[in-house]
């Protein structure tokens, strides 16, 4: 069983199953969550398994879901909210960060808010302008919110476990990208603890922090600069809130070098957090000049040249860090 | 209603009415670091409908929230330690005049964002409906809220799933400086229910009877799993929109007219009028009820301040970036 | 209606609908790169609205809005070398097929938020009422949309103060996956209207004649001040939520029983029986509506993508950092 | 008139009401604008002056304002939405963030969007949990928008002009603890060009960058600190999207040391946004870790003791500049 692999979306499905049999307190409330199952077939079978009491469709009005997720979590169960698009989330935040994120808080802790807002995110085959984007430093912005990015099918079920069992808000992002993507996960309950980062590679002369799909994307170009003899270290925090500084910090200090490679925008975004706060805490570490490379800032084309061009890839990714070590004398793409 | 709960009903108005004018004062001697909403003139609306709720029924209410937390069952005197930012207060200083709980009594927070309480309720009543209990929850709110989107999110949702939820709309002609007239272009904002296909209602939110009725039926039905009820309860904002607002924007004689109109004298006429009690059991209640609200005057004030130090306790944050 | 405009509307959905059923082949080819939501069997209520339209009203639409560009007078090969993401399309290929725009004639966005375009209809309709002029504005939505807050705030918004805006309810018995009866617990969206005080009137939304007449009706009111109209109009969704969907979620017999009630049949029977149009007119008509597409098609499929750098073109920035 | 002192709400209302004369397609719109003239008077006056179609009170849906403002934005109009407190913008994200900031892109520069999105910001003697947000990291992090904190009636007037005649949407935040505070202001009208920092006090040893009310305080600790013989170079942004790194950059070239004062939370916050540019750009040229003071990553309590320990003060900012300088040992607030 140890080599069973099995999709993303599956591995999600099986860690949000194995709750809802262990925990009568958990269930899914959403937009076509119902018995179809989801947009990307997250909650397949459910209602089948569980009624529809426990796996609801919604009507479209992400105030009212994520809202009624704050008000059956205060009243003791453990709602997933499903937003589909993070995207939509912009019509829920003042439930997910006005009142889930602060009512523990407000209450000095009489009531907890164990309720998990779900939501795909970034970038898939031309979604365009209004279906693309990442959002989440504004979720990592907010205290009293944790947030959650897993990269693979492992981190997928382990992560979402926990962030059921978690006493408070969490917001669970799943990259539209990954959601077929397979990998080995055990059939058995198992939780990844929030805010432990994984260190995907190790490596002597540059340290990476990427994000969800951007994982992926790294790893490609980390193999790509082997051939120049540039040994990187690929750090994905998997929680962005509360992260794992030490991790990254560990090996800033080892190899001296940080790039940040992320698919939402750089003003405010995740990788200038983490650019400041390393240097915040290790700057003299720094051999260099810490660098970031993230979706250009320009709203999400549809065109699908457009969308290559402002978005990073491997390729893209492997030339900045040639550029980072000093191995090529000009960025590919010089504006970002 | 039996004699009990028609001084209980009397009881419960003082006390908000009390608590309210008291918190007034001490807003003018410097108590109070911020505003307040007060809810004067509003009584027999949290009065009349929180007399139809058991303990474990939970509400959620607005930034005018003290009058639904002291009908809910909540001590006046953590209210008004809380009011005035004390250790001693339902949330020890940290939630403050909009932001008010006690779950062990159903007080599920008095929330400051108007509308957000809706939603929320709606979780409420969706939780009671799942864990297979007759518990039922109500949302307070203003004519304002009425306008906002979650208020039409929630009782879509809410009658769509026959929840057991309550959502009474509390007309008090007024969103801050904006008259109901300026807002909302129907006279009964009850009508609303209709487009989700729900009972609504309008009453007198005046008259402790009517609304005390109106919530019984609503809760009757939400028991019953036969769904939602939006009740509208007509009054009228007395005092400005928070402490502090001189409220010009309305005519004198129209707020003459509306105190003309007091809950209280209104309920206590009734009672004295069917023999339920006499003048001096009025007298003896009054006092009763000012001993009381002094002493939680009292108590609010010489109360300390929390210590600084437990901001932190229950925030979030990186704690390898917390402490440096 | 006079002849002219009878084969009007019957051309506008002959052109929608050979416009989607050819996007629907171009998507299976591979030639679109997102996914798409057609509009077939609904033609009708784009038509008849935007019958009424002049070149100067404006339309908000949603994610499934293709038909509407063109009922107010896109080019389909605009719309289709758009959808196709090519440079020759109506945004340069920025927007796509859930985001379209042509202001020179009223096409002020097709908005891929549900709800989204309801608030910016409203905006429109106050622009046109602040600047005194008669123009009027439509704001396509579906069913799932009037569940949102969108909505009520909008309309609420629109009757208070009597904008020019005709809200177009859809009712194409589907949210995604979701049936109406599982999202609204109403039978007539339309009755809605009453919460606002305003005009709401549900159609036959497969009758050309009905939508239009409505439409005339709702335009009238709003060119002379009188405030907005919901209008619902029933149809049916028949093809998957999107190129690719399968939807499984509904009976086939179901799907079959509304295919019968095409609305491009119905009117074209109704013109033969009336004698504005003979089957032969009828014949050449459809044969210069395919070949229009036909064209478009080509156009679209032929035109080149952008060039990469275009991406660009209007971001935003901080000047300084963006060129390292 | 040279030496007119007027209040920060005169001054903004005054570039209000020149614009609105000027140009008849600007109106204003909000919860309370009308005849009242807003909550902090911001309006006083004008539908006198206007009449009410042109400062109209709006129901308390924050989506439609927002929405409304965009749509009469296409349409041609000018919109100032008054959307009040900042913390109330949650209901409004989708149609500032998904519609406003990307019209003009999405259609490809046909159409344009110059609305302005107006609302107080930050705390306000125990405004609590729901009213004392600051949040503009949110705006700051979506292509599209331009994000304006004036710190001063001055700038006030100047940029609230300058938002006006912007072709694209502009969010421009008022600190509530500034309204009332006096400053010189011309009469005549002038814009401040968006995009512009000022340096607000030269210096030699540190760089200070703070907004909003925080330039006040730093200000304030700049003048405590120069006892101790530490010459502080005080910048504010003003625009906080785009934002002028140059100045930033030069100031930091000079001083080699950097601190960021700010009320929002610092994870993806401004500060932290200014630290990764900075260190991005020209770390070779900080003599030592750059550092942030930031409110702490709390939701905002009532009580003011509680208030106070989690908010920035001329005191507290002091003594982090000493922390800076290497004058103090311990920073007084240890925790952030
Ligand atoms: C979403 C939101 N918008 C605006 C405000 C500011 N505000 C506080 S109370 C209030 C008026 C509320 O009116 P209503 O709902 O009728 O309640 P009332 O004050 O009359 O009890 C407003 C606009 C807010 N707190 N939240
Ligand atoms: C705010 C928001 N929520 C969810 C979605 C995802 N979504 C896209 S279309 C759709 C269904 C819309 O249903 P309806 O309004 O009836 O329009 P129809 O597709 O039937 O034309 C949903 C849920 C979205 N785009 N925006
Ligand atoms: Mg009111
Ligand atoms: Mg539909």
């Amino acid at each position: 069983m140890a080599d069973r692999r099995i999709r993303f979306v599956e591995a999600l499905r099986e860690g949000m199953r194995q709750e809802m049999e262990r925990d009568a307190s958990v269930f899914v409330m959403g937009e076509g969550v119902g018995p179809h199952g989801s947009c990307f077939k997250q909650t397949d079978g459910f209602c089948a398994q569980f009624g529809e009491d426990r796996c609801r469709d919604t009507p479209i009005s992400e105030q009212a879901i994520a809202g009624a997720a704050v008000g059956a979590a205060l009243a003791g169960m453990r709602p997933i909210a499903d937003l589909m698009w993070i995207d939509f989330t912009t019509l829920a935040t003042d439930q997910i960060c006005n009142q889930a994120a602060k009512l523990r808080y407000m209450s000095d802790g009489q009531v907890n808010v164990p309720a998990v807002f779900r939501a795909t995110t970034g970038r898939l085959k031309s979604n365009g302008a209004q279906h693309s984007g990442s959002w989440y430093s504004w979720y990592v912005n907010i205290p009293g919110l944790k947030v959650v990015v897993p990269s693979n099918p492992y981190d997928a079920k382990g992560l979402i476990i926990s962030a059921i069992r978690d006493n408070g808000p969490v917001v669970y992002l799943e990259h539209k990208m990954l959601l077929n993507v397979k990998g080995e996960v055990p059939e058995e309950s198992y939780t990844i603890p929030l805010g432990v980062a994984e260190v995907k590679k190790e490596g002597s002369d540059l340290t990476i922090v990427a994000t969800g799909y951007e994982v992926t994307d790294t790893m490609k170009a980390a193999a790509m600069v082997e051939a120049d003899g540039i040994s990187v270290e690929v750090i994905d925090p998997r929680t962005l809130m509360p992260y794992d500084s030490d991790t990254i910090l560990e090996s800033v200090r080892k190899t001296g070098r940080l790039l940040v490679v992320d698919e939402g925008f750089r003003y405010c975004g995740y990788g200038s957090e983490i650019i400041s706060m390393v240097v915040e805490n290790a700057m003299e570490c720094l051999k260099d000049r810490p660098r970031q490379f993230t979706a250009m800032h320009s709203t999400v084309p549809f065109s699908p040249p457009l969308e290559e061009y402002i978005m990073p890839s491997p390729v893209k990714i492997a030339n900045e860090i040639r550029v980072v070590m000093g191995k090529s004398l000009e960025p590919e793409v010089a504006i970002r | 209603m039996n004699r009990e709960m028609k001084i209980g009903l009397l009881e419960t108005m003082l006390k908000i009415r009390k608590a309210e004018l008291q918190l007034a004062v001490m807003f003018k001697n410097g108590k109070i670091p911020s505003g307040a909403h007060l809810y004067e003139g509003e009584e027999a609306i949290a009065a009349g409908v929180c007399a139809n709720l058991r303990t474990d029924d939970q509400i959620t209410s607005t930034h005018r929230g003290h009058g639904h937390c002291i009908a809910k069952g909540m001590e006046p005197r953590r209210m008004m330690a809380e009011v005035c930012a004390k250790s001693t207060g339902c949330c020890s200083g940290k939630g403050g005049t909009m932001h008010m709980f006690d779950p062990s009594i159903g007080v599920m927070g008095t929330i400051g964002i108007v509308g957000g309480g809706m939603p929320i309720a709606t979780g409420l009543g969706l939780a009671a409906k799942l864990q297979g209990t007759d518990r039922v929850a109500v949302s307070f709110f203003g004519d304002g809220a009425s306008n906002n989107g979650a208020f039409h999110e929630s009782l879509n949702m809410a009658s769509l799933w026959k929840l057991p939820v309550i959502y009474v709309c509390e007309n008090n002609q007024f969103a801050t400086s904006v008259s109901v007239k300026r807002s909302t272009p129907i006279e009964d904002i009850s009508v609303r229910a209709i487009g989700y296909g729900m009972s609504g209602v309008t009453v007198d939110g005046n008259k402790v009877d009517e609304t005390y009725a109106a919530a019984a039926d609503a809760v009757a039905r939400a028991r019953r799993g036969d769904g939602p009820t939006l009740i509208e309860c007509k009054t009228y904002r007395i005092r400005g929109h928070f402490e502090g607002d001189d409220a010009i924007y309305r005519s004198k004689e129209e707020v003459q007219a509306a105190r003309e109109r007091d809950p209280i004298e209104y309920w206590k006429n009734v009672l004295l009028g069917d023999g339920t009690i006499s003048e001096q059991d009025f007298i003896d209640l009054n006092e009763k009820i000012e001993q009381l609200i002094a002493q939680a005057a009292q108590f609010a004030d010489e109360s300390s301040y929390p210590t600084p130090e437990d901001a932190l306790k229950l925030c979030g944050g990186n704690p390898s970036l917390l402490v440096k």
